[in-house]
């Protein structure tokens, strides 16, 4: 359990260098491999502005939070056969959990500062990702039908056979709308969008935003070992070790998920409320529908 | 941990509640007491559940029906106060005088 | 027990770890205008909070509504295989009636808050 | 035939509620369906066998769980006092309205209320009786409400709400009187004979006081009588008639039906009891009737006087379970004549006032003076129903009272002693009415006073020739009654 | 799975959907015809439980009771809805949407049938909720009208809390008695001083769905500031069940020696503040509503007598029927007169409008308990049990409060027959609430005269377990 977590807290740093590395691919910003770095120098060794009557705790609080949901996201995913941080039998659930904190979190940093620009980004992040949650747990209650099992454990395990990517087609994808909003990116970012200045990081700086924006690809990486171990069976693999598995699978669908952010159009926030619970949704309920027909005997 | 030690919790967590709901004059207030009881209520029956029915799972089934209970009660709630709010511009108790006796 | 454990322990390292993190920088000294609010050079009165309100509300019952059934979800997972067809028809009946819920928030507009 | 006769009037006013007939139409229609009403009683008059038990009986089961069924018959108490309901009703109705306003529903309440007052003396079963007493309260509440005068709704709301508790305790008492028995049974001929609760000392107790209450209330008895005067003062004429020739009659009626047939050994422990109270309200009601300047609520209150010697006789009718048998039947004799008579002679005396108040609009006594000569046919009707009411001699009342006297004395004689007094007092009071109404200086007001019209005479000699009738030739009745022999 | 057992409240869930369907594609002034499928599913729940008259099982793992109060539940209450709906098509004919009207209403009593139905203290959990949660939106569904809101505010306020009461009153029970099943349960000793605790709760929780004290507070504010079909459905509905629910709770434990005199003493305080209460208004639906926190009491005399005497069960079940149809006879009078409230307008209305006035005078004086109409029987009945189960003080009670409420039904009854009329006569909503008041006034008389079948088909239900 401990050997787990130290593993986990000794891979995090690179993979968060990776996402923040693909999320520079192909804009032209500077530096491929060393822009991330120089830019979060920079930005620890810049004051943070203040503004006017913040809610200045959860200020303080919302980023450590944002970070702490991703850890504990990450914490549930077994990195090879018994080898998990919290080897809880209902670690499903636990990361329902922390998706839905997520959005509490989000809302807190759009609001602490008390800006217009970055409650608005609240209000609209909330808005959308409500969904979005709901989306996603279907899908993994999906994932979990044929481990008969809410542990992520047997999740895996469910899949020596066959990965739930083939089982239930639809699932991945799916999942990767959540991801593009737990990550406040691409269609889904309406928390931080371009034309609300920034969103909820609207009057961020310094260090606060470094660590912000750390926490953001913290959680990146965390959704991203996720749907690999519920979709692209985790550790399981062919002759390299199951932890490397792990990895290789986790940054395929990190690429994924960005160049998905980047390749889908954004909507006005109503239309994309309505895609979601009126196409989305029902996906996901169709999605699940198959797996349940599949998996009974 | 007893099951005493953990219904002495939730009583004090429902009586905070009860206490919160019959005094406080903002509806947010008096919703928040009303939640606090019923986290009490859950409290009480996940004691109940670990200790004496011996994880039964009615006692599972009926801490998931407290949550709905406290879902559905607060949304409607909610809903409630936004319209009062719309209609009387105020979200306090005394607003309430229209309907006496 | 420990299960829980650590993702408490979790919990305590990340928040600490971005707290020392924003201690990091210098202090500000920063000035009125610099902390004001973009407004155009204009002075707020209130709070941002009682400017701006989400007008959602509809939505947000909708999502009650269907995040209650997640709950009853969890453990009809995990008993699913073993009853078997019952089960798939009764979480059919169940999903049917609350997207019954859902067309009709649309139609009602509950999606378009803007 | 009773079915018919009880339910006859209903259809008569519901006919009346629906179709579309004029005032004059509408009270024709309600004459000739009171006639045939009391055709009918006539017709089992005729083959009624005296002294025979219950006869004509007919049953038809209404709740089955609760053995509640519709049965109706008749014996010596229940037909007379039927009888005179019926020729009473008929008198009323036709009794021309006080004020012309909605006629056809004025006679749709007075059929309602006669149907009510029949099945109540005709039924044989106890939630019926018990219906019928609630009905009769219906259809007197709307009846005064409606077309009585002064405060006329207050009066109505007055007297529903106290007749209603009075009903109310019955209906408990009842409830628990039949629950005594097993299965249970509503039938009265079976709790007669039973005698359900004797020997269960408080239970019985408590079942006698609410019956007593109940109808203390509205026959009514010295301390329940406060409805009485406001109901009978703003009720018109006709309805305060029936009110107190009939609806009264309800309460001595069931006294004598209920408490003392059926709580036979009960009634006998607490009958002096029911004998004081009877005594304080006869006392009572003659002195404070004695008091009042109000024509109505002198009359009204001599009601209560004549109830009290009807409940007299009723209690020495059951004063004791035996011994003193000649004296207790004689008694309760006398109390069912004065029954009848007091129907007879106050439903006169009411319609006179209501004759009265049609011409003036008032019923102060201080008013009027020195009608003799105006109006003779007038006095002449107000008197003999006034002799009649003090018992005069050869008239009916003095029949009634004779007897309830003569069996209170073998039974209790201080205080039949005591009673007397009332009589006296009964007696200025009338005499003093008769003299500041009809002798005397005539205000110049009443210099346009109209005699009684044909029709009012006729009516009133109809009721009054019975009472002579009574009066004078009283066999036929006490036949009827046939107590000794049954 | 023997889901033919809830075959009735499928068919209303069924309906309550459709009803959803079809507001979804009507235009806004043809919401009206949502009705139909309401109506649809109410009469196939209705012959349904009529089809099921005889079962006496319980059924869905013993959590439903499927029985004669059951049977007599859902027939009550799903005639009571049906008229209450009819109701409101042209009552809502303004409202911009209310389609939803229709099928938070077959939710409502569907919540309400299962409350009469649970064998089980977490299905009675559930069903209160449902019946709640829906409720509170019934009352404040007019959004616009101050009145309304405010009344959907007090009535959550006071939900809230008597639910949240009641769920720990189940978790006590539950805790103590190690089973929330009643046919377990009624094999416990409940002897415990927490178990008590817990089951006083429960009591106090149903008595909010009753409208008895302690939770009657919301009926009048409820009865006059809710949309009148809602008024209606509200007072009447959600306590045929919860009346229900607690006789079986009653009846489940019998050797609890404080729970009658609880009960009964909750009966007499009811009643009682209910008519001191209803002395005063000048408003009819306000005087109607704390009239109907005084039936409810009533209808607790048989609940304190459940199984002493073998008349209490027929003697609620007709009593609450009694209760339903004259209540909504008043409210449909209402309606139909459009809603207008205080007495004066009801001056000299048996001139101007005598049928509707008949039909308010009959189904007051039902209520009152005068022969022959329906409420006298369910009256009689009620004594009965009374003082057949041995409690003669609280039939006694009764009869004082009936005297009581007479008199401020005297104040609605006299001066609508005796007052002038002032004005034109008032305009009338629609055929179909007048046939509504109509009809079910007839009923009032027409079922009172020929109660005896129906009396004894009530004297034959059984209660499990």
């Amino acid at each position: 359990m401990i050997a787990a977590t130290l593993y986990l807290l000794l891979a995090l740093p690179p993979l968060v260098w990776a996402a923040a590395v693909f999320d520079r691919i192909g804009t032209g910003r500077g530096a491929l491999l060393a822009g991330p770095l120089r830019n979060g120098a920079a930005l620890l060794l810049r004051p943070v502005a203040p503004t006017e009557a913040p809610d200045r705790l959860n200020r303080l609080l919302a980023p450590g939070w944002y970070l702490a949901l991703a850890l504990v996201g990450l914490s549930v995913v077994p990195l090879a056969p018994g080898l998990v941080a919290s080897d809880l039998s209902t670690g499903l659930v636990l990361w329902g959990a922390c998706e839905a904190l997520t959005v509490v979190v989000v809302f807190l940093h759009g609001w602490s500062p008390n800006a217009p620009f970055p409650l608005l980004g609240a209000y609209r992040y909330v808005a959308i990702a409500l969904p979005a949650m709901l989306l996603s747990m279907f899908v993994l209650i999906g994932a979990a039908l044929p481990a008969q099992s809410l542990s992520v454990g047997a999740v895996v395990e469910a899949q020596r056979e066959v990965w739930n990517l083939v089982r239930q087609p639809l699932g991945l994808p799916l999942f990767m709308a959540l991801g593009l909003a737990l990550t406040l990116r691409g269609p889904f970012d309406y928390a931080g969008g371009a034309e609300l200045a920034g969103g909820t990081s609207a009057e961020e700086s310094g260090p606060a935003l470094a660590a912000w924006r750390l926490a953001r690809a913290a959680m990146l990486v965390a959704f991203s070992a996720m749907a690999a171990t519920a979709f692209l069976g985790g550790y399981l693999g062919p002759v390299l070790p199951g932890p490397l598995w792990l990895l290789l699978k986790t940054l395929a669908v990190m690429a994924a998920t960005v160049a998905a952010g980047r390749f889908f159009a954004r909507m006005p926030p109503a239309r994309m409320l309505t895609l979601l619970w009126v196409v989305l949704l029902p996906l996901s309920f169709a999605n699940l529908a198959l797996v349940g027909i599949e998996v009974l005997p | 941990m007893t099951l005493v030690s953990v219904l002495i919790v939730a009583a004090a967590l429902i009586g905070i509640g009860l206490y919160g709901a019959l005094s406080q004059q903002s509806f947010v207030m008096l919703m928040m007491g009303l939640e606090l009881m019923l986290n009490g209520a859950i409290l009480a029956i996940v004691g109940f559940w670990a200790f004496s029915l011996g994880g039964a799972p009615e006692g599972q089934l009926l801490a998931i029906i407290v949550m709905a209970v406290m879902a559905v009660e607060m949304a409607v709630g909610f809903a409630l106060v936004v319209a009062v709010y719309r209609k009387r511009q105020a979200d306090m108790t005394e607003s309430l005088t229209e309907l006496r006796h | 027990m420990t299960e829980i454990a650590m993702p408490l322990v979790l919990v305590l390292l990340a928040v600490a770890f971005a707290w020392g993190l924003q201690r990091l920088g210098p202090e500000a000294g920063a000035t009125w205008p610099h902390r004001a609010p973009f407004l155009g050079g204009g002075v707020p009165q209130t709070h941002a909070w009682q400017r701006w309100h989400a007008r959602y509300y509809p939505m947000t019952l909708l999502f009650i509504a269907f995040e209650m059934e997640m709950m009853f979800m969890y453990p009809w997972a995990v008993v699913y295989i073993e009853t078997g067809t019952k089960a798939l028809a009764e979480m059919g009946m169940f999903l049917g009636i609350l997207s019954v819920g859902i067309l009709y928030g649309w139609r009602e507009g509950v999606f378009r808050w803007q | 035939m009773l079915t018919f006769a009880i339910l006859l009037p209903f259809a008569g006013a519901a006919l009346l509620a629906s179709a579309p007939l004029s005032a004059g139409q509408s009270r024709l229609a309600a004459i000739l369906v009171a006639a045939l009403s009391l055709g009918a009683l006539c017709v089992v008059w005729a083959g009624f066998i005296p002294g025979a038990g219950f006869q004509a009986v007919q049953e038809a089961p209404w709740i089955p769980p609760l053995g509640v069924a519709w049965r109706v018959g008749v014996d010596g108490i229940s037909l007379p006092l039927a009888l005179m309901s019926g020729l009473l009703f008929v008198a009323a109705i036709a009794w021309p309205m006080e004020r012309e306003v909605n006629a056809r529903a004025y006679y749709a309440w007075f059929l309602f209320l006669e149907g009510a007052s029949l099945g109540l003396f005709l039924t044989l079963d106890l939630l019926i009786f018990y219906v019928f007493f609630d009905l009769s309260l219906v259809g007197m509440y709307f009846l005064i409400g409606r077309w009585g005068h002064g405060d006329a709704p207050r009066a109505a709301l007055k007297f529903f709400l106290y007749t209603l508790a009075g009903s109310l305790l019955i209906l408990l008492a009842l409830i628990a009187l039949v629950l005594s028995v097993d299965p249970l049974s509503f039938d009265m001929r079976d709790m007669i004979a039973l005698q359900p609760v004797a020997g269960m000392d408080l239970r019985a107790g408590l079942i006698l006081l609410g019956f007593v209450l109940g109808f203390a209330i509205k026959t009514p008895l010295f301390p329940l009588h406060t409805w009485l005067p406001p109901a009978h003062v703003d009720a018109p004429g006709p309805a305060s008639a029936i009110l107190a020739g009939v609806l009264l009659k309800m309460g001595t009626y069931g006294l004598v039906r209920i408490p003392m047939q059926m709580l036979r050994e009960t009634f006998a422990t607490y009958a002096l009891a029911l004998g004081v109270v009877a005594l304080a309200s006869i006392l009572w009601g003659s002195i404070v009737a004695f008091a009042q300047d109000n024509i109505k609520r002198r009359i009204a209150y001599t009601s209560v006087n004549h109830m009290g010697y009807a409940v007299l006789g009723i209690a020495v009718a059951g004063s004791a379970v035996t011994g003193q048998e000649a004296a207790r039947d004689l008694a309760l004799n006398g109390a069912v004549i004065e029954m009848v008579a007091h129907g007879l002679i106050t439903g006169a005396l009411f319609l006179i006032a209501g004759s009265i108040w049609a011409r003036t609009g008032t019923y102060e006594i201080d008013s009027y003076g020195g009608l003799a000569g105006r109006a003779p046919r007038l006095m002449g009707a107000m008197g003999l129903a006034s002799f009649a009411s003090l018992g005069l001699p050869g008239l009916a009342g003095f029949v009634a009272e004779v007897q309830i006297f003569v069996g209170a004395f073998a039974v209790w004689p201080w205080l039949a002693a005591i009673a007397l007094l009332g009589l006296i007092v009964t007696a200025a009071l009338f005499l003093g009415m008769l003299q500041r109404v009809f002798l005397g200086e005539r205000p110049p007001a009443l210099d346009g006073f109209a005699d009684l019209t044909r029709t009012e005479f006729g009516v009133l000699a109809v009721l009054l020739g019975l009472v002579v009738l009574i009066g004078v030739w009283p066999a036929w009745l006490i036949d009827m009654i046939a107590l000794g022999g049954g | 799975m023997p889901l033919a057992d809830l075959g009735p409240e499928i068919a209303l869930i069924a309906g309550a959907l459709a009803a959803l369907l079809m507001a979804m594609a009507l235009p806004q002034p043809r919401l009206g015809l949502c009705l139909w499928p309401a109506l649809a599913a109410l009469a196939v729940a209705g012959t349904w439980a009529v089809a099921q008259a005889d079962a006496a099982r319980l059924t869905f793992s013993g959590v439903w009771a499927l029985d004669g109060a059951t049977l007599w539940a859902r027939i009550l209450i799903v005639t009571a809805t049906a008229l209450c709906l009819i109701l409101a098509p042209r009552w809502f004919a303004t409202d911009r949407r209310h389609g939803e009207f229709y099928a938070l209403t077959l939710f409502s009593a569907l919540g309400a049938i299962a409350m009469a139905a649970a064998a089980d203290l977490l299905q009675l959990v559930m069903a209160v909720l449902l019946s709640s949660v829906t409720g509170y939106v019934l009352a404040a569904f007019h959004r616009d009208w101050a009145l309304s809101v405010e009344a959907g505010m007090k009535y959550f306020l006071i939900g809230a809390l008597a639910n949240a009461l009641l769920v720990i009153g189940a978790i006590l029970v539950m805790g103590m008695a190690g089973t929330s099943d009643y046919a377990a349960l009624a094999r416990t000793d409940l002897g415990q001083p927490l178990a008590l605790a817990g089951l006083a709760l429960i009591v106090a929780g149903l008595a909010f769905k009753l409208g008895a004290v302690p939770g009657h507070a919301w009926m009048p504010d409820v009865a006059e500031g809710a949309p009148v079909p809602a008024a209606a459905f509200l007072t009447v509905v959600p306590k045929i069940g919860a009346a229900l629910a607690l006789f079986r709770l009653v009846q489940l434990f019998p050797e609890v020696e404080m729970l009658r005199p609880l009960i009964a003493a909750l009966s007499v305080a009811t009643m009682t503040l209910g008519n001191l209460a209803a002395l005063w208004q000048d408003d009819l639906r306000r005087l109607l509503g704390w009239s109907s926190v005084s039936q409810s009491g009533y209808a607790l005399m048989a609940v304190a007598v459940a199984d002493l005497a073998p008349d209490a069960l027929p003697a609620l079940l007709w009593f609450l029927a009694a209760y339903a149809l004259a209540n909504v006879t008043g409210f449909a009078v209402v309606a139909q007169l459009r809603g207008r409230t205080a007495l004066a307008d009801y001056h000299g209305l048996i001139a101007a409008r005598p049928g509707l006035a008949a039909a308010l005078i009959v189904a007051l004086l039902s209520l009152t308990g005068i022969p022959p109409l329906i409420g006298f029987t369910g009256k009689l009945e009620l004594f009965v049990a009374t003082l057949d189960g041995g409690y003669g003080w609280l039939a006694l009670a009764a009869v004082a409060n009936t005297v009581l409420s007479l008199g401020y039904y005297l104040r609605v009854i006299g001066p609508v027959c005796f007052a002038a009329p002032e004005g034109p006569p008032p305009a009338c909503l629609s055929r179909a609430a007048g046939a509504v008041a109509l009809g079910s006034g007839a009923a009032v008389v027409g079922i009172g005269l020929f109660a005896g079948p129906f009396l004894a088909r009530a004297a034959g239900a059984v209660v499990l377990p």
